[in-house]
């Protein structure tokens, strides 16, 4: 979990789960927020254009291309390396795979027309669509799927999916160089290719599927196994199967895509996108003079309401896919008894640090699950109210006792906390001094400081922390590691049978409803348990210039997804 | 008068300049405003009716009113408190950080260009490896190393003035070597090699004097830039932790257009008292050049 | 007689200092004529290079002003003129040599650069005519390896060879009045003769007038037309150099004569004028010099002397010379 | 003089060997490295140390370190973890852009603070001299972004004179003057504040420098020389006061492709300033450290060009 | 104030016997620069192989063309340079090769009045400090006896108590040169070299401190490099004097004997260019023909050759021997 902010990290291709972000400077600043706080409900979702006369000239009249703005890409256009989503975002238009996700979360089926499943779940049959080309001409083969994934299981693959863990067979001997091909892939003609995996899960056929045929014909020129530098050469010459494809890019400014006449889903309506590259001081500007027809723009009061007037604008407050949280060190003595974890809960004013920080565009959450999601529950869940007293109630039987000078202690130790968190920052602006203040009143002492990110996930990885103030993005698979015991994203060092179980059931489970029920379970376990405090789920901003029409958007399916079906309106 | 000699009480220079000083009405002005200031910083939070943890979400981003002065922030703290207690961290930072860079940076820089060779060698070899260091990823260690030593926050701006103070002294340190290296050719250090004179009374007293000036002039741009700085190593877990202010990160909070435009009280008075702060060791460095300028007699 | 070029009238220059004014030149009046040789001497510190230097009105403000007075140079007021008129009379028609060589010259500038620089802009040479002209002048006044010289720093001559650079550049634009304060006194007896020449030899041939400020006796006895004697800023004595010489009025100039170590007559005590010149500091009405004159007499510690004509073209401030003092 | 330069180029040999060290030894100690930074979501400890073993990042860290300094030395800086390119192109594609910029701001500045300063220091205690300075402290007493936001707010946004951010028009295809015009305008923000910022602290640096020159005997005898008050000031004085300009100058060089980090963010300068930020925070150490180490030779050369430009304007000056 | 020095009995002023200060055949060149990178393309000659010795309690007259290296010899002879060949001995001590801290110890001893007065005090230090500081940097006298000691010194020097807190730049040429001879005498050396002390003096200062440099002579045993342009000045303070050419010793001989037979041309042309205080008198004077030769290429044989109105073939090829002609008068001159 975590990385440059929830935006630059991109769910690896499509797949996995969770991100911690150092809920970093892109999702600052609060906003001012009428006390009631009462119209959470109305202000997420979509507002549309009031008074489209007020569009600026230089938009109305850019009928046949669209500007999108965007923090800079690095130019990996390559689904196999890119890193940041910026250039995720790009690389979504330059490039299809198999499946795609919907607005629900859920996936369907996009360069392949057919995907065939055996019965023990370990055999996946893939048809390609006939008429699936790549932006050349050449059309997509069972074969450059084959050489895709032979680049995915090189030994000197370094992006960021972990394509050994898709346990295709034979993919480890291609890695370390005893074979030169992947047994379990079978190219069965020049539309059917055949994997089998030695084991499977629910994210299997994701994982399979969301990879994007690169043309051998073109990345496999120079390419001998074990070397991936040919193909990084091409990185900034994409050759790709999607919508759009490459007119040109300058590096820290500007990508320019324009309408693949290949493309298998049809020809898209705007033939020219251009991503441009804009800062969160600029972004609202260039939005009201009309120089990008969509951007992401924090979302706090000041903006929405300086957005809505523009009048023009479709205002998007779209639920983040992820939340913020408080951990605590389930290792340490202090925080071992559950007791404790809940008292520290129940103990901090919660709904107050999130109306400080983000107003109405944030909510407390106590499951660590996006309300959006098909595996969310709100059934049997506590929701640890602000309660000082039943925290006081809990430290008392956890044998915590208050000393003489207000602080509490138990075998002559103090309970003292030290806590870290990144600086700028609207919740951790808000939190440190209300949670000093809160714990205070329950006898605990708070010992605050501020560190670069990197830093107290190194103090994490090392267990030596008391708490920290982080977030986690979310993958729409509600599989994750960090409740696991031993999990590779599990920071806390929570352990819990039952959790361990049910997290394994659901991810072998296929379907869905029986999943669902798996994680509700798993949700109520660790909603007791309390291994960290959660805070809150906060939202993105998108506003969309008021004359493109046509977007499919939601907190899974993000706006690149709907690109090549926008229309401009007239 | 010719036999007893009057024995007039010998009145040292810095007597003498001090006294100058003194009928320097600027700088006079200027140090009152810092005292003034600092006092303000010091004793005034003493009456404030509110206290620094304190937040109230209701009374956010109010503009200044006879409750609030300077109105409140987004978490609806008092300003006019935050300013007074972020003085003090930032008067403090700025002073001291600022005294150790100049002091490092002139005594090095007139110690290397007056012996050259070696002293020269060494000195400005250890000064471009300063310069050349990236600053950014050894603040981000140093923070980290203090953290897993558990240094008590409060006592990591200590840490924090020495680590700016350790930063900022290379500019000087070249700025004063250079004008020492044309000093020490000029005669009069002639005269005082052939008196005989002591290395340091050579450096210390005939050439340093003669680059006040410049000294002067970085000690004020450094108070400024220290204040500055302090705000974003904070955020390293070096400088101070919030909910504490400093006037930097006061400003800082208020980094959009927005607020800029709609709420001046969030970075008005910060700015204000650095600009003052800035201003008044202006006036104070330009009282004692003035001071110590030979030619500056009666202005 | 010829026209009168200069006339300072009743010049007070007054320096502002912690412990007071000193008044350095205080109620000068005397002119130098056209193509006259005028020597300034007088006690180090009475005001000669001030007065010098207010003429040139270089005095440095502040401390220095100049507070009263006229300096009327071919019938215009110079204290009058503004910036402009005066830069353009500087160096050109009224140069001046300065005392001190050393920090008068730039640090940073060849003394090539230096020398051709009013050349160039007073008399429109180009550069070429400017560097010949330059290397002529360093010839001219004696100093080897001229082409060498003119591409050197400062800092490499020697205190002889940096006064003549100076004594070059002021000679260059041929000016009507060259003021040279103390031009020899770091030169050889060869080369002060040899400059001597060049300076009277211009101002025969161009009608230049000089003021010269000296200690040196024998130079004023070889230079001089006129000499004039300062005393803690005021003139007390001016006459024709013959006259001077052969019949000194005043007890201090008597004095200065008196000193002056005599070639071939060796002694074993020098002559000097006992005690010390007065603070400058509020100077009281009176004969400054009365504290050190063996003929003081009450009326000098109580009034001042006028400068008054006694001989022909001689003047003296002395009471000796008047009849208030007579009648004592 | 040609010894001394030699000599102090071999010295550039240890002193660099130090900062290698010092800034890989750093780099060491940074916590965190690109696999952590990285942060991708579900990475098994096992692709950990895969990704670590595909960056050599699990070699001891002094093999490490020569293994660097042996790539470095034929000129290879090697590979950028997060841009999957050579670190030679990832500078040489952004570092032009801070390039431009900040060459345009050095002339601008340092031509405007030299003027300024001479004339706070020639008119001193003036009321032009007092408005200057209290306009330098202004600028000195907010952050830079400060400034950005208020030239952004007023100049582009209420005034509509120039674009508010990046370096040319989003799909302009225009080439040769149109493009140059384009970048140009797109320029001006930036460069202005840039120029403001450090046209203050230049402005005092001169100003004192004039201050202690125009009350030298030299200045007197230039003037007695009948020269201009301009030519006085400007030829004469300046010249004398041009010590600390040069110490400043030597400073600007790895200041002229160092890239400004927080301006080109609020402008959207496509700079170099940004992407080393972001190496930084990545902990792409390929990067990070090529560009440190770029910009320590740039520092290094910076003050051997300012020591041995002390020597031209002063001529007493002797380095030995 | 001058009653205020002490008259001793009037001993002449002759050579003490042993040597002080011995300079065997010293050099000192300036190298000339040129081109961008400044290398190096020549020497200047300033001092070309000179010897000679001080004893104790003499005083040593230095005079000769200007630019003719005197002052370099001073200031090489005080390790204010470094030199370029020969030997400067102290005490029996070469002064080139002692270390920092013994040179330290020596300076007390040795002392240097400035040519240029202006130049060699630092405009930020009151005169009053710089005259006393090297008292109380060397641990001479206390703290808070200076100022009395350096009044008395500045008022026999003819400077008054109130100059005392005032900055150089506040006073006359002459009285910074009376400004740097109390410098040099508060120290109490030894020996002094006294670079045109007097030059910027009126003629009663010149004389007042004239007096007193012989008086300390006479009373402290105090030796003199004494470099002057003044002739009559030289001949008074002098035992001995030194003519010097382009940076060689020209001729030397005790002051007596020099002034009344001269035996270099180039002395002679000296002698008859002292202008003389007497506005009647027009003497005849021998006018040096030629050009002034450079000392970075001085002329071969005789140095002198290019201007001596004697000159003949031997002097352009043979350099002349530098020779004793009996009562210690020396010169090198084949003509002599
Ligand atoms: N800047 C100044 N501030 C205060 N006093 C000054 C200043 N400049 C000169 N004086 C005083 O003015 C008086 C006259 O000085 P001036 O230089 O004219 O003397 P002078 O006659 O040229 O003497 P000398 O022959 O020694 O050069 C001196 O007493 C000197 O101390
Ligand atoms: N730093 C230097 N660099 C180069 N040449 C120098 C330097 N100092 C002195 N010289 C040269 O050395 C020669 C002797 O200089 P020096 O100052 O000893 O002469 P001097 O005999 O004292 O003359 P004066 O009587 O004019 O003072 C001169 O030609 C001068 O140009
Ligand atoms: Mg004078
Ligand atoms: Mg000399």
């Amino acid at each position: 979990a975590c990385g440059g902010g929830e935006e630059a990290a991109p769910a690896d291709n499509g797949t996995d789960s969770a991100v911690t972000t150092p809920a970093e400077s892109g999702e600052d600043a609060a906003g001012e927020t009428p006390a009631e706080g009462a119209d959470s409900e109305s202000a997420i979702g979509l507002t549309e254009a009031t008074d489209m006369t007020m569009n600026p000239p230089g938009a109305v009249n850019r009928t046949d291309s669209m500007i999108i703005g965007t923090v800079a890409p690095q130019g990996v256009f390559n689904p196999l390396f890119h890193q940041t989503a910026y250039d995720f975002a790009i690389d979504d238009n330059l490039f299809s795979s198999l499946i795609k996700v919907k607005a629900d979360g859920t996936y369907e089926n996009d360069m392949a027309d057919k995907i065939d499943i055996s019965d023990d779940n370990k055999t996946y049959t893939f048809h390609i669509r006939d008429d699936a080309k790549f932006s050349d001409g050449t059309p997509v083969t069972a074969n450059d799927y084959l050489f895709t994934m032979k680049l995915y299981m090189d030994a000197s693959y370094d992006g960021q999916s972990d394509p050994l863990s898709w346990n295709v067979v034979g993919a480890n001997e291609y890695n370390k160089g005893t074979a030169k091909d992947i047994s379990g892939i079978k190219v069965v003609d020049d539309k059917t290719v055949e994997i089998t995996v030695s084991d499977y899960d629910a994210m299997t056929q994701v994982n399979l599927g969301a990879v994007a045929p690169l043309p051998e014909a073109y990345y496999g020129k120079g390419y001998k196994q074990g070397d991936l530098t040919s193909v990084k050469q091409l990185n900034a010459k994409p050759v790709g199967s999607g919508p759009y494809k490459l007119k040109s890019y300058s590096a820290g400014q500007e990508v320019d895509l324009v309408a693949n006449e290949h493309y298998y889903g049809g020809v898209a309506k705007i033939p020219n996108v251009i991503f441009k590259v804009t800062t969160d001081t600029t972004n609202m500007a260039m939005l009201q003079s009309g120089e990008t027809d969509l951007d992401n723009v924090t979302v706090n009061e000041d903006n929405v309401e300086e957005l809505k007037s523009m009048g023009f604008l479709d205002v998007n407050v779209l639920k983040n896919n992820g939340y913020g949280y408080v951990a605590m060190n389930n290792k340490n003595p202090l925080f071992s008894d559950v007791k404790v974890r809940q008292a520290l809960t129940y103990g901090l004013n919660r709904a107050e640090v999130v109306e400080a920080a983000y107003g109405p565009y944030a909510e407390v959450i106590n499951i660590p699950q996006s309300d959006v999601s098909w595996a969310y529950t709100a059934d049997k869940i506590n929701t640890y109210d602000y309660n000082p007293d039943e925290a006081k109630k809990l430290l008392d039987e956890a044998g915590w006792t208050v000393g003489s000078d207000g602080i509490r202690e138990k075998d002559g130790k103090k309970f003292e906390i030290n806590f870290s968190a990144t600086a700028d920052n609207p919740v951790v602006d808000a939190l440190i001094p209300i949670m000093t203040e809160n714990y205070q009143e329950l006898g605990i002492k708070l010992v605050t400081e501020t560190l670069d990110f990197n830093a107290i996930m190194e103090k994490k990885d090392r267990g030596d922390y008391d708490m920290f103030f982080a977030a986690w993005g979310l993958t729409p698979d509600p599989d994750t590691t960090v409740y696991i015991t031993d999990g590779a994203q599990n920071n806390s060092g929570y352990s819990n049978p039952k959790v361990d179980e049910l997290y394994a059931k659901g991810k072998k489970e296929l379907d869905l409803d029986k999943r669902k029920e798996i994680y509700a379970e798993a949700y109520q376990q660790i909603n007791a348990d309390a291994p960290e405090i959660l805070m809150y789920q906060r939202t993105n901003m998108l506003a969309i210039n008021g004359r493109l029409d046509g977007w499919d958007i939601s907190p899974y399916k993000e706006y690149q997804h709907s690109l090549s079906q926008v229309q401009a309106a007239q | 008068m010719q036999e007893q000699l009057k024995i007039v009480k010998a009145e040292s220079p810095w007597k003498i300049a001090i006294r100058r000083f003194a009928r320097n009405r600027l700088a006079v002005i200027g140090l009152v405003i810092l005292v003034i200031m600092s006092l303000i910083c010091v004793f005034g939070p003493l009456f404030s009716p509110y206290t620094i943890n304190e937040t109230d979400v209701s009374n956010k981003n109010q503009a200044p009113n006879a409750d609030y002065w300077l109105g409140t922030d987004k978490l609806g703290r008092d300003i006019l408190l935050r300013v007074m207690l972020a003085g003090r961290i930032s008067l403090t930072v700025g002073l001291v950080a600022t005294a150790i860079s100049v002091a490092i940076g002139a005594t090095l820089g007139a110690v290397a260009g007056f012996y050259r060779k070696y002293a020269d060698t060494i000195i400005m070899r250890i000064a471009d490896i300063f310069l050349a260091l990236p600053t950014l990823p050894i603040l981000i260690t140093l923070g980290a190393i203090l953290s897993d030593l558990k240094v008590e926050p409060g006592k990591r701006i200590y840490f924090l003035m020495l680590i700016i103070g350790l930063l900022g002294w290379v500019s000087l340190a070249r700025l004063v070597r250079s004008q020492i290296l044309t000093l020490r050719e000029q005669e009069f250090m002639q005269a005082t090699e052939a008196l005989g004179l002591r290395d340091n009374r050579k450096i210390f007293r005939h050439l340093m004097p003669n680059t006040i000036p410049i000294i002067i002039v970085s000690a004020t741009l450094g108070v400024a830039g220290a204040i500055i700085t302090e705000s974003t190593l904070s955020f390293l877990g070096l400088g101070v932790v919030p909910p504490t202010p400093s006037w930097g990160n006061m400003i800082t909070a208020a980094n959009n257009l927005i607020d800029f435009r709609k709420r001046p009280w969030l970075w008005i008075p910060p700015g204000l008292c650095i600009l003052i702060t800035v201003t008044a060791i202006n006036l104070i460095g330009d009282g004692l050049r003035d001071a110590l300028d030979p030619k500056m007699k009666n202005r | 007689m010829a026209k009168e070029l200069v006339e300072f009238r009743n010049l007070e220059t007054h320096f502002k200092t912690s412990a007071g004014t000193v008044k350095a030149v205080n109620d000068v009046s005397f002119s130098i004529r056209e193509g006259e040789t005028l020597c300034v001497v007088g006690e180090s510190g009475c005001g000669k290079s001030v007065t010098a230097m207010s003429l040139m009105q270089l005095i440095e403000s502040p401390p220095g002003k100049i507070v009263g007075g006229e300096i009327i140079f071919e019938g215009k007021d110079l204290l009058k003129l503004n910036k402009k008129e005066m830069s353009r009379l500087r160096g050109n028609e009224i140069a001046m040599i300065f005392q001190e060589p050393m920090s008068s010259l730039n640090p940073v500038f060849t003394i090539g650069k230096q020398i051709t620089e009013p050349l160039l802009y007073h008399l429109g040479m180009s550069q070429k005519e400017a560097k010949a002209r330059a290397i002529e002048l360093i010839t001219l006044v004696g100093i080897p390896r001229p082409e060498k010289i003119f591409d050197s720093y400062p800092h490499e001559l020697s205190g002889g060879m940096r006064q003549r650079i100076m004594i070059a550049i002021a000679l260059s634009c041929n000016p009507k009045l060259l003021i040279a304060d103390e031009p020899t006194t770091a030169l050889d007896v060869t080369i002060q003769a040899q400059i001597l020449d060049l300076m009277r030899d211009i101002k025969s041939k161009m009608n230049t007038a000089i003021m010269m400020i000296t200690h040196d006796l024998g130079v004023v006895a070889e230079m001089a037309d006129f000499v004039v004697v300062m005393y803690a800023g005021k003139v007390i004595e001016e006459a024709p150099v013959l006259e001077l010489f052969r019949n000194p009025q005043h007890p201090y100039t008597q004095g200065l004569l008196k000193a002056k170590p005599v070639i071939n007559q060796r002694q074993e005590r020098l002559y000097s004028i006992p005690g010390q010149v007065p603070n400058p500091v509020d100077l009281g009405d009176n004969c400054h010099f009365h504290d050190r004159c063996e003929f003081c007499m009450e009326i000098c510690k109580a009034k001042t002397p006028p400068l008054r004509t006694h001989a022909d073209g001689h003047k003296t401030a002395c009471w000796l010379y008047e009849e208030e003092g007579q009648a004592q | 003089m040609s010894q001394y330069i030699i000599r102090r180029l071999l010295q550039m040999i240890p002193t660099l060997i130090g900062i290698s060290i010092i800034v890989f030894a750093i780099s060491q100690m940074v916590p965190g490295d690109y696999i952590t930074a990285s942060q991708n979501p579900n990475m098994t400890a096992e692709r950990a140390d895969q990704l670590r073993a595909i960056y050599g990042l699990d070699k001891p860290p002094v093999q490490q370190y020569f293994i660097w300094v042996k790539n470095m030395l034929t000129g290879n800086l090697g590979d950028s973890f997060q841009h999957k390119m050579p670190v030679t192109e990832v500078i040489n594609t952004y570092v032009w852009n801070s390039f431009i910029i900040a060459f345009v701001t050095m002339i601008l500045s340092w031509t405007i603070a030299a003027f300024v300063g001479v004339f706070s220091a020639q008119f001193q205690y003036s009321f032009f001299d007092k408005v200057v300075t209290l306009l330098v402290f202004l600028l000195m007493s907010l952050p830079s972004f400060f400034i950005g936001l208020l030239a952004i707010k007023y100049i582009a946004l209420d005034l509509k004179l120039f674009p508010t951010g990046g370096m040319t028009t989003a799909g302009l295809n225009a080439g040769g003057f149109a493009y140059i015009k384009d970048v140009v305008e797109h320029m001006f923000l930036p460069v202005v504040v840039m120029t403001t910022l450090t046209v203050g602290g230049l402005t005092r640096y001169f100003r004192t420098g004039m201050l202690e020159v125009i009350r030298q005997d030299y200045i007197r005898t230039a003037r007695a020389k009948g020269l201009q008050e301009r030519t006085v000031i400007f030829k004469h004085a300046f010249r004398n006061a041009l010590l600390p300009a040069i110490t400043l100058l030597g400073f600007e060089l790895p200041g002229l492709f160092g890239g400004a980090m927080i301006l080109e963010r609020v402008f959207a300068w496509p700079g170099i300033g940004q992407i080393y930020l972001a190496s930084i925070n990545m902990r792409d150490y390929p990067l990070m450290l090529g560009f440190t180490m770029f910009l320590a030779v740039l520092t290094l050369l910076g003050n051997l060009i300012s020591d041995i430009l002390y020597g031209v304007a002063d001529p007493r000056i002797r380095l030995k | 104030m001058s009653e205020s020095v002490v008259q001793l009995d009037k001993q002449q002023n002759g050579a003490g016997g042993e040597p002080l200060i011995q300079v065997d055949n010293l050099k000192k060149y300036f190298p000339i620069t040129g081109g961008v990178f400044q290398r190096k393309v020549g020497d200047v000659k300033a001092v070309d192989g000179v010897s000679f010795t001080i004893n104790k309690g003499e005083s040593f007259g230095l005079v000769g063309e200007s630019g003719c290296g005197k002052s370099t010899i001073g200031r090489t002879l005080l390790r204010l340079n470094d030199k370029t060949e020969g030997t400067v001995t102290f005490e029996g001590q070469d002064l080139h090769e002692l270390s920092k801290s013994e040179l330290r110890k020596m300076r007390t001893k040795m002392q240097i009045v400035f040519q240029d007065p202006f130049s060699s005090l630092n405009p930020r230090i009151k005169v009053g400090e710089a005259i006393g500081e090297a008292l109380v940097d060397h641990g001479l006298v206390s703290r808070k006896d200076v100022k009395q000691r350096v009044i008395e010194t500045m008022k026999i020097c003819g400077l008054a108590e109130y100059h005392y807190d005032r900055f150089p730049h506040e006073f006359s040429g002459g009285q910074r040169q009376r400004i740097g001879i109390a410098r040099a005498l508060i120290m109490n050396p030894e020996f002094i070299v006294a670079d045109e002390p007097v030059s910027a003096l009126d003629v009663s200062i010149q004389a007042q401190i004239i007096n007193l440099m012989s008086d300390l002579q006479r009373e402290k045993q105090l030796t003199y490099l004494f470099i002057s342009h003044d002739l009559s000045v030289v001949e008074h303070l002098c035992n001995r004097v030194g003519v010097m050419y382009l940076g060689t010793m020209m001729e030397m001989a005790p002051t007596e004997e020099l002034f009344s037979n001269p035996l270099h041309p180039y002395t002679k042309a000296l002698m008859s260019a002292i202008p003389v205080p007497d506005p009647t008198l027009k003497r005849e004077r021998i006018v040096l023909q030629g050009d002034i030769p450079s000392p970075a290429n001085p002329p071969s044989g005789c140095k002198f050759h290019t201007r001596c109105p004697m000159a003949s073939d031997i002097c352009k090829q043979q350099v002349p021997e530098y020779r004793n002609m009996g009562n210690d008068h020396f010169v090198a001159c084949h003509f002599a």
